[in-house]
């Protein structure tokens, strides 16, 4: 290879933070107790657990009595949906056609055991429509969840909406902010949720450590059952180092988060508005500009997502698609469906996520090689050739 | 996740395109599925003199359309019929088991390429 | 304070060992990619988790594909329990008393939906006896879990012969070795087990992640929902850098197992006997040789496991107590009392966990600050004097 | 998890011992509970001139019994009975929650000694 990778993926996990790291090494091998022990290294640690609790309990507008940590997003999708499900009386949820698998899998599941489900639909942009969540509200609906930002197509709900309906019939809603906090400004109040999931590796922390908000006075089942720690809601010896990281990812995150976002909103659109002028055949997919600052997706008509992919790896940018082939499934993307693309649309998806050190000159870079290698496929495209033969004809 | 040779087909295809006048023709697969293969083949006295091949698809689907346009060059008609997916992928050294499904294509591309021409030729 | 500490609570969580963190280390920030991304980042990921797959693999006798990696102990142990119990027909399990919480709440969780638990006594050094769990096997009996070794009194259980009932009756059993694993040997096969537990923060490895193992052609549901890593068993981004760990940490210890083991034993011994010299009215705690190599635990009669505790930790011992008070309960550790204990013993028990670094300089060190401590306590104590007067009257 | 100043009555107990021929003396707890206190006091002219105690106990139950002893020192018996947990505790800088039962103790030991007093010289 004769130049850097540029890392567009970072809606899939982003790097360490160096800062982060630094906090966290000294939790390893250096003061490693554990945060339950009562001698001089457990009470350090668990001094630790407890700052990093109130970081990321101030990034949210929560208390830190309102937080648990949890081993990943996804745990903290399945405990909020499965723990409220566990001790709620009725049996009906209401959930959208575009939540990230951890919460529609989970939902699936519940099914199995006798839940009902609504997955609403969304529009031509991924947006669930309040108005339908209200519509869609039964006597016996337990629980509302709705993601905060999408992670393929970067939509951001109307959350303070729905959780004004929520908050106005008393039911509970759980929201999956894993994409949006520490990108766009999230308030637990703001928003009336009484759930939230993160994760601490889409934000600059490490993987394998995630939270859950939850608001003081909701009952939920633990997920983990066990010792004590997490006011006996999580069990499971604290995941000392993780947190500490967490915590101050978090905080640097809220922290830079007007700054970071207006820069990476700026170079999202020189991105978008760069292929949409040099190459015919495509499609944005979301909304224009009611997306994640560092979101941009794509489809490019005639070609297949893992190829466009592969190429653009060869050529130095990592990215991601929504083709079924990368997924190993047979299916494309669940999200490109509910927005309305036909398969062999969504098969030719290309999502590239920008992080904290995303440079104008990658973005040049990309828009230098991306027209070519569309071009390669095309040409390799016995779609492309009918279409266009049918064109010329 | 792939292999070199893979890559290299990928990479690099070898006789991607059309051809003109072909003596016969196939595509399989469908759009909706992510995996589309179209084959183009020359015979001359019983013999595949040139084959091209077309592909919407994945790394492995590229990769495993070059590969059989390579193999089936210089075989008989009845030679090219036998040929497996089996044996494409291992001359490519292997594939990733979710993308076995993929290399099913190719061998159905040139089958389909055959029959087109055994039908223009019976 | 004028020395340093001496870490003997190792039961409780270890040290990341150097080798370890140094392995861990170029995952966070410079080698960051999700393993499920197709990119060169992703893939680079993804074999370093397959690496740590076999490693710990290796380390059981296990294959590869039948270890999934989980984000602590506990999740094992619920994991295990819930996921086949979920799938599985009847409604009955057996377990014993002496179990870490992560799988006596999850049995109690589990009575709460309608399943029967035995939970099988123990003898006075914390032995489970095969016959017992063969006698309580019924029509209906869908799961044996019954630990490898304890990890307060470090008795290490019968579990091959405990195996050999479970296969000859045909039941899925689990066993928690959480504490076993790279302490001493610890192989599937031999042991006749179906699942299996263990957690990287108690042999070297770092805090948040732990691994189940599950027989090929066992059936059990998922425990988190979402994406499809794991062989689509345990949804969550993989947590790289600390698998990466876990791999490595394991791989050590089981390499050293006997040379460390032997080490250890040796140590322990003269710490047991030591006290059992100097300080009357103790008590040793589970059995004098089938115990873990690095396990001390006992009893110091008329004097509280809290104040024992704080006071070496003052003269630079850390240790834990099975006491109430030190877990903020009422009531003394459930293992002190399921071996015979009257409460107002176990209330003062003391457990050493001897690890990698310890000298013999710290247990002579140990061995000279122990009985002053505890006679200071026992001065200071009712009890000892009232029971002092009776034996002199 | 303890203040400073727990520490320091739990590392130098104040008053730790029994008084010959006590005025009054109170033993409160039990073992199973983890906690006992038993608590001496010298009373001349209706004021308590000394005060030791023993204590079975958690470090929160040792801090609390010193404390308490030093606090009723030089108190009558009505200001002696007044004294509350809370001002034991707050005197030392405050407890964790989960161990607030533990300062229970000190305040009914004391009131056992006071009763015990009282009942001998009513
Ligand atoms: C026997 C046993 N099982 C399970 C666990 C739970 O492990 P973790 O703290 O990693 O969840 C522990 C340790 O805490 C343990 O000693
Ligand atoms: C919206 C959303 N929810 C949940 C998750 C799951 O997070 P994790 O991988 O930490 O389990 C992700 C990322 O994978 C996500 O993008």
């Amino acid at each position: 290879m004769n130049h850097k990778m540029i890392y567009l993926d970072n809606a899939a996990t982003t790097a360490v933070r160096p800062e982060v790291l630094d906090a966290m090494l000294p939790w390893f091998s250096a003061h490693y107790g554990n945060p339950s022990s009562i001698h001089a290294a457990g009470r350090e640690a668990k001094i630790a657990v407890e700052t990093a609790r109130k970081q990321v309990a101030a990034a949210i507008g929560a208390l830190p009595q309102e937080i648990y940590f949890t081993g990943c997003g996804s745990e903290s999708d399945n405990w909020a949906i499965r723990g409220l499900a566990d001790v709620a009386k009725g049996r009906h949820i209401i959930t959208s056609a575009i939540e990230h698998h951890a919460v529609l899998h989970t939902c699936e599941y519940l099914e199995k055991k006798g839940y009902e489900v609504t997955y609403l639909p969304v529009d031509e942009y991924g947006f669930v429509s309040p108005q339908a969540v209200k519509d869609a509200i039964r006597g016996d609906t337990i629980l509302i969840t709705v993601m905060t930002a999408n992670n393929e197509i970067g939509t951001v709900e109307p959350i303070a909406e729905i959780g004004a309906i929520a908050k106005e019939a008393g039911i509970p809603f759980h929201t999956d902010a894993v994409q949006a906090v520490g990108a766009i400004p999230v308030d637990v109040n703001a928003m009336n949720v009484d759930m939230l999931s993160m994760s601490a590796h889409k934000l600059g922390g490490p993987k394998g450590v995630g939270a859950l908000y939850v608001r003081k006075g909701l009952r939920i089942s633990p997920f983990i059952f066990g010792g004590a720690q997490e006011h006996n809601r999580r069990a499971g010896t604290e995941n000392l180092a993780s947190i500490v990281g967490m915590g101050k990812a978090i905080e640097i995150a809220a922290a830079e988060l007007e700054e970071h976002g207006k820069r990476l909103t700026k170079l999202r659109d020189k991105l978008i508005g760069g292929v949409l002028k040099t190459i015919p055949d495509v499609r944005l997919n979301g909304h224009p500009t009611q997306r994640l600052p560092n979101n941009f997706n794509m489809c490019f008509r005639y070609i297949e997502g893992e190829s466009l992919l592969m190429r653009l790896d060869l050529a130095g940018v990592e990215g991601s698609s929504g083709s079924a082939c990368t997924s190993g499934s047979l299916d494309p993307s669940h999200v490109l469906l509910a927005i309305g693309l036909p398969h062999e649309i969504a098969h030719g998806s290309l999502r590239l996520t920008l992080g904290l050190d995303t440079t104008q000159e990658d973005i040049d870079y990309v828009l230098s090689k991306l027209p070519g290698i569309v071009q390669v496929l095309r040409d390799m495209s016995p779609l492309y050739h009918m279409d266009k033969a049918k064109e010329n004809a | 996740m792939y292999s070199d040779k893979v890559m290299d087909h990928f990479e690099h295809p070898r006789n991607v395109g059309e051809i003109d006048n072909a003596s016969g023709s196939g595509t399989v697969g469908n759009a909706k599925c992510g995996d589309i293969m179209k084959m183009d083949i020359k015979v001359e006295n019983g013999v595949i003199v040139d084959a091209k091949f077309k592909t919407f698809g994945c790394c492995a689907a590229v990769a495993t359309s070059s590969m059989a346009t390579e193999m089936i060059k210089g075989k008989t008609i009845e030679e090219a019929l036998a040929l497996t997916n089996k044996q494409v992928m291992d001359e490519l050294g292997g594939l990733p088991p979710v993308k076995i499904h993929c290399s099913v294509l190719a061998e159905e591309s040139i089958r389909a390429a055959l029959e087109d021409y055994q039908k223009k030729h019976a």
